[in-house]
């Protein structure tokens, strides 16, 4: 038969001297785990340092996905550079315009009309709700539940088409722009929005029914990949992920922009099991808490954006004169709650219309970066489990 | 707390390592020296009435004009004291280093927030900023072998990486595109 | 392949259940399938001792104890041709494999032996082989005449409790301290 | 050429070889002819089906039957016959000739010379063993295909109700009932692809450890009192042999492919299927237990009396032991949630990885027939196999003509209860892969052995006590047991009825999609 050797490549930098001697000496294997592989929701590699099925250290590689967008950032006028920002995290593509126009809006100091932000908040809440949808069913399918993953692809199909009527694209927006949004609604989006509204909510306790709740699911996900607040802190975790370790931290409420201030939602947060309706067993900060945050932040979303589509009124969709304006020279960085965590965007002018350069600080990345640190000691099947907890999009990773 | 009373425990605490401020910007942010900046940053970490324990980012920036690299960090104060209460109050502040573009080297500071070790790994690519006492300094988002560092204002794209075709035609004749 | 196998199997479970009648003892037919079958053990045993790779070995061992299931099933004994597949093929063969894949150095290792273990190895099976065949040769073999159709597994089950009943526990006791020990062995690992 | 150039006709025919070019011109001629059929007449064709193919089980036990009672047991009485002719297969005779069998249907042997007949002939070769089991190899080879090619279909079509969309819906017509047979075309005619660095031989014989051993377990699976392909005394034992074999597949396949998922797939399939073979084997000594005998048949025959007398209901030992016994099985078939070993988001797809085309077929062919091996044991063991809920008895009054006996194989026992026992497993099955996520290794191991285990050991033990204490002859002893076994029956028909009432009820509240948000589209989009 063909003889062939497994060695491990050289630049890999795991240490090979942890193998003990014994009577029953066993082999660690070096195993990629991507990057096409079903669970890493991209192309995400980890490189798997195994013994039997007991994963003994994690290593993650990316940038599979590059594609210099802050490179480009540096050639565009920023209304250009909106679309760009919808293949970072093309999940959420309305929370990734969000953010590079209020950053831009900041650095130019451009005043945002009313109706333009109500839209803004409607349309990022429903992009939560949607980006979270994808979260919740792809866990699912990491968790070998393939049928939460439809259920939840069929309502985020109404999202879309309600972001299609009011944009005409399904994925990528470019909806939100420099100084208000791009169109106004349609007629009839509204009232289409709380019909959706009314029957998204009662879907919820279905979620919960079939997987969140789930015996099953629970003992998969209960105290696998535990993340303390500290940790999550130190690691730059944010988001879903840092308020499943009990933190009632959001930009939405600490630092309000779009005008969240004005409305009234809670903050969900992870808490052990045993109350609440949360499961024994359930640990702070564990797989299956940042799995439920995202459940009760999609309530939350519904509770917004009925607020929001309450206060909807007549007026100006955008700022005047925003196509072509000069950025000053200074440089600005804004943070928004993006359905990840915290997305930013650090922008510089130089007097142009062209910024000197633009960084944008991407949730996923930051979140993933504390997989090699959580995934040791833990066996084969909890990778999927912490890597699908994350929730990261590899678009936004490598941007 | 508002940028200047940062700044002013940073003057009184290390005198010296202060090059400039620039505190009434959108985004009010210190100079310091690279050499005095990981006891600056430990110290924004550790100080009780300060606190900084997210590091949100690190954007390196090329200042091409001043011949130099610069990095920019931006931190927050996430409290975590009352864990469960809705927190509304916080600060952020944010520093900046400049160094060579030449021989551009700034300490690490991967072992006073963990976060930091992937951002400056990806400023370390795509900058060629190199952070010493870093503890795994390596290429994060570009494959090993990539030449150059991408986002440098004088950095000349490839025009193939391994046979692979890196750009169009109308690429090489309009280069900026 | 598979037809061949289902032909073996099917006529040695004997007749259709309201058919006209049993395999004859001894008919043309059980002698054809009786040498195919023995050339399949030999064939396999071979192949366990000249094989290199440690799960080919495993393979051509299961095959040979699935040959010899088959010679059991010729022999109109079900119940021990069906234990065999299950506990010998089925189960220890497995944990055979299992074991090797988890604890060797890499299950993609092919065994050569050295020259010198190699003709010892020759020596001692020659003489093995015709040690036997001498034994063999002087046994006085009777043929026995009524097989023990039907109810074979009662008289297995009535025998291992009255009359074998001793041995039987012994055997049980004896496995229960392999596992015993073998769990022992893996706990002072850690 | 035509006026106009269409691109895509200019192109050459493709060339293919003679065998891919049948294969085509047969499945397009079976969809020419189905496909009409099959439209106009949806459900009737499909009862049909069903019905066909339970006929083609037992329609060679009835031609078997026939010839036994009209032929060779008339030429015993007249003597005509040469004793030798009942030979299994023995070329020194030739047995019965055709003249005589035709006489001896004449019904007549005393006139001599009569012309036989073409019937005769028709029916000199089954008085062979040899033809007899060539027949009836013939038979559950049909049905050993047909089982996992209408399962797959019908898996799909199950899941995609359960996610709320359609399944197949385009291949041949009618819900797409051709859809699984074109994927089988299309994967016998895919390239043949072996991985460079795989032990390329024991890659290829994996996929056929898997499938001999699912084929022949079919050879002692009964199906009905008469349709066995061989009645085994030790049926029980053999069927779990090759249940149990059919691990060695998994793991060749996973150690040949030479992928490190494929070894994990194989080592964790090695691992589960050691472990659940024993709760699985002793969960099903329980019924062995209760009746005193390893032969499918004999257990099948016991359970005749009705509902009550099934099984599961014989104490409540058994009753946990029917439960116990079913998650075993879905552990031995690696289905959900116990399907670690192709655990897609974890392995990629296990053992599975590399294998494409006709291999990855044959390993799709033996799951799902050990799929309906273990259902049919499920039912046998537990369910009354082939018996329907009605006592046998109460068909006593309805004589012996044909027509009597086809009406006993309905309403009484038949084949046909046995195959639907089988779908409803099926069912449960697929059920229960849609609907939980899946198990970690750990906890496989766990239950198997912290839970199952001492549960079966128990269950064991209880029924031995129970059945032990029955055949002590204590007359209040057998009032509770009897009172014990109704209460039993009467829980699993409200199970029943309890299963009857949500499908019924599911599908009174049946919603197509969900109103006007989908139907009529704003504008804009």
């Amino acid at each position: 038969m063909a003889e062939t050797t497994f060695e491990s490549t050289p630049d890999l930098l795991l240490d090979h001297d942890r193998v003990e001697q014994g009577d029953l000496q066993t082999e660690e294997l070096l195993v990629n785990m991507g990057p096409q592989h079903p669970s890493t929701h991209g192309v995400l590699r980890i490189v798997l340092r195994t013994d039997g099925e007991m994963v003994l250290e994690a290593e993650p590689h990316i940038g599979y996905l590059h594609r210099c967008a802050e490179k480009i950032g540096e050639s565009v006028q920023p209304y250009q550079y909106i679309p760009y920002t919808d293949r970072m995290d093309y999940i959420a593509g309305m929370n990734n315009n969000q953010a590079f126009a209020i950053a831009i809006e900041r650095l130019c100091g451009v005043e945002v009309p009313e109706r333009a932000k109500r839209i803004r908040v409607i349309m990022a809440e429903l992009n939560r709700i949607a980006s979270h949808l994808v979260a919740l069913g792809t866990y699912g399918l990491d968790m070998g539940a393939f049928t939460p993953f439809t259920w939840c692809f069929r309502e985020r199909e109404m999202i879309l088409d309600l972001f299609e009527a009011a944009c005409g694209a399904r994925l990528t927006y470019s909806y939100i722009t420099v100084g208000g949004v791009h169109d106004d609604l349609p007629d009839g989006w509204v009232e289409r929005c709380e019909e959706f509204l009314d029957f998204f909510e009662p879907k919820i306790v279905d979620y919960n029914n079939l997987l969140s709740f789930n015996h099953i699911f629970v003992k998969r996900t209960a105290t696998v990949g535990v993340i303390t607040a500290e940790d999550a802190l130190a690691f730059g975790l944010t988001g879903a992920a840092l308020r499943a370790t009990g933190v009632r931290w959001d930009l939405r409420k600490v630092t309000p922009y779009d005008g969240y201030e004005d409305y009234d939602f809670d903050i969900p947060i992870g808490q052990d099991g045993g109350i609440d309706g949360v499961p024994r067993g359930v640990v702070t900060g564990d797989c299956w808490s940042r799995y439920y945050v995202r459940i009760l932040e999609m309530t939350q979303s519904v509770r917004i954006m009925r607020q929001a589509l309450k206060r909807l009124e007549e007026g100006p969709i955008e700022a005047k004169k925003v196509k072509g304006i000069k950025l000053p020279a200074d440089e600005v960085y804004v943070e928004i709650e993006n359905p990840r965590g915290q997305l930013g965007f650090y922008v510089q002018g130089d007097g142009s219309a062209i910024p000197a350069r633009v960084k944008a600080r991407g949730p996923s990345f930051c979140n993933l970066a504390i997989t090699s640190h959580t995934c040791r000691d833990i066996l084969l099947a909890d990778v999927p489990a912490i890597i699908g907890s994350l929730d990261v999009v590899l678009g936004e990773v490598d941007r | 707390m508002i940028p200047e009373d940062i700044c002013n425990l940073i003057k009184a605490r290390f005198p010296d390592a202060i090059e400039a401020t620039v505190l009434d910007a959108a985004r009010p942010y210190v100079q310091i020296k690279a050499e005095s900046l990981v006891e600056v940053a430990t110290f924004l970490r550790d100080d009780p009435s300060l606190r900084f324990n997210l590091l949100r980012s690190i954007s390196s920036i090329d200042l091409l004009a001043d011949n130099k690299l610069a990095c920019a960090y931006d931190m927050m104060h996430v409290p975590t004291e009352n864990r469960g209460d809705l927190l509304t109050t916080t600060r952020s502040f944010a520093l900046r280093v400049v160094t060579d573009r030449d021989d551009p080297v700034i300490p690490s500071l991967a072992g006073v927030w963990r976060a930091a070790d992937w951002h400056e790994r990806e400023a370390f690519d795509l900058m060629g900023i190199r952070f010493s006492d870093h503890p795994d300094l390596r290429r994060i988002l570009c494959p090993d072998d990539w030449v150059g560092h991408p986002l440098r204002k004088d950095y000349e794209f490839p025009l193939e990486y391994h046979g692979i075709p890196a750009t169009t035609e109308y690429g090489l004749t309009n280069p900026r595109h | 392949m598979s037809l061949l196998v289902l032909l073996t199997a099917s006529s040695a479970f004997g007749a259709p259940s309201d058919a006209t009648g049993a395999a004859a003892p001894g008919s043309v037919l059980e002698a054809v399938l009786f040498y195919i079958v023995a050339g399949g053990v030999v064939v396999s045993a071979l192949g366990v001792c000249i094989a290199q790779n440690i799960v080919r070995m495993a393979v051509w061992l299961f095959t040979a104890l699935a040959s010899v299931a088959v010679m059991y099933f010729l022999l109109a004994a079900n119940f021990i041709g069906a234990i065999q597949l299950i506990v010998y093929a089925g189960g220890t063969l497995i944990l055979l494999v299992f074991g090797v894949m988890l604890t060797s150095k890499s299950p993609w290792i092919r065994f050569e032996a050295p020259k010198l273990e190699l003709v010892a190895a020759t020596v001692v099976c020659v003489g093995l082989f015709l040690s036997l065949c001498t034994l063999l040769g002087r046994a006085a073999w009777e043929s026995v005449d009524e097989a023990t159709a039907g109810t074979s597994i009662a008289t297995i089950g009535r025998a291992l409790i009255t009359e074998y009943l001793v041995p039987f526990e012994m055997a049980g006791v004896v496995l229960m301290i392999v596992m015993v020990g073998a769990a022992h062995m893996a706990r002072q690992e850690k | 050429m035509s006026q106009f150039a269409v691109p895509w006709r200019e192109k050459p025919e493709p060339s293919h070889g003679f065998v891919s070019s049948f294969i085509v011109a047969l499945a397009k001629g079976i969809y020419a002819i189905a496909t009409p059929i099959v439209t106009r007449f949806p459900g009737s064709i499909l009862l049909s089906a069903v019905v066909a193919s339970c006929f083609l089980v037992w329609a060679h036990a009835l031609l078997f039957s026939y010839v036994d009672t009209a032929v060779l047991e008339r030429a015993a009485e007249v003597g005509a016959a040469n004793p030798n002719a009942f030979g299994y297969f023995s070329p020194s005779t030739w047995g019965l000739p055709p003249s005589v069998i035709g006489t001896l249907l004449a019904g007549d042997a005393a006139v001599e010379g009569q012309s036989p007949g073409l019937l005769s002939y028709l029916l000199w070769p089954v008085q062979f063993g040899f033809t007899r089991d060539m027949i009836a190899f013939g038979a559950i080879f049909a049905w050993f295909n047909i089982v996992p090619v209408y399962v797959i279909w019908w898996e799909r079509k199950v899941a995609g109700r359960i996610q709320s969309r359609l399944g197949p819906m385009r291949v041949g017509g009618w819900h797409g009932w051709a859809q699984s047979p074109a994927d089988g075309i299309k994967l016998v005619l895919k390239e043949d692809f072996i991985p460079d660095a795989a032990d390329s031989i024991l890659f290829r014989a994996a996929p056929y450890f898997a499938i001999i051993p699912s084929a022949l377990a079919f050879v002692a699976l009964p199906f009905g009192v008469t349709y066995i392909f061989r009645e085994v005394d030790v049926a029980l034992v053999f069927i779990l042999a090759m249940l149990g074999i059919e691990v060695m597949s998994v793991i060749l396949g996973g150690w040949a492919s030479n992928n490190k998922w494929s070894v994990y797939g194989g080592m964790r399939e090695a691992c589960q299927m050691v472990a659940y073979e024993i709760p699985m084997g002793m969960a099903l000594l329980v019924p062995v237990v209760c009746v005193g005998s390893l032969s499918l048949k004999y257990i099948g025959e016991v359970q005749a009396d009705g509902w009550f007398s099934w099984l599961a209901f014989r104490n409540p030992f058994a009753f946990v032991a029917f439960v116990t016994y079913f998650i075993a099985s879905l552990a031995s078939c690696k289905r959900a949630p116990f399907d670690l070993p192709e655990a897609e988001s974890e392995l990629v797809a296990g053992f599975l990885t590399e294998y494409s085309g006709f291999r990855w077929a044959l390993f799709f062919f033996a799951e799902y027939a050990a799929m309906f091996v273990v259902g049919g044991l499920a039912t046998i063991m537990f369910l009354g196999g082939w018996n329907s809920p009605i006592p046998s008895d109460w068909g006593a009054g309805l004589g012996e003509s044909i027509w009597a006996k086809g009406l006993k194989g309905i309403l009484f026992s038949g084949p046909i209860w046995f195959i639907l026992k089988c779908v409803f497993f099926l069912f449960l099955q697929l059920w229960v892969r849609w609907t939980l996520p899946r198990i970690r290794l750990d906890q496989v191991l766990y239950a198997c052995v912290q839970v199952l285990l001492p549960l079966t050991m128990v269950l064991l033990f209880g029924t031995t006590l129970w059945v032990w204490a029955s055949e002590s002859g204590n007359a209040t002893w057998d009032v509770i047991a009897s009172i014990v076994s109704k209460v039993l029956g009467i829980v699993g028909l409200a199970f029943g009825f309890g299963f009857v009432a949500i499908a019924g009820y599911g599908f009174y509240h049946r919603r197509r999609l969900v109103g006007n948000l989908v139907i009529d589209p704003l504008p804009g989009s």
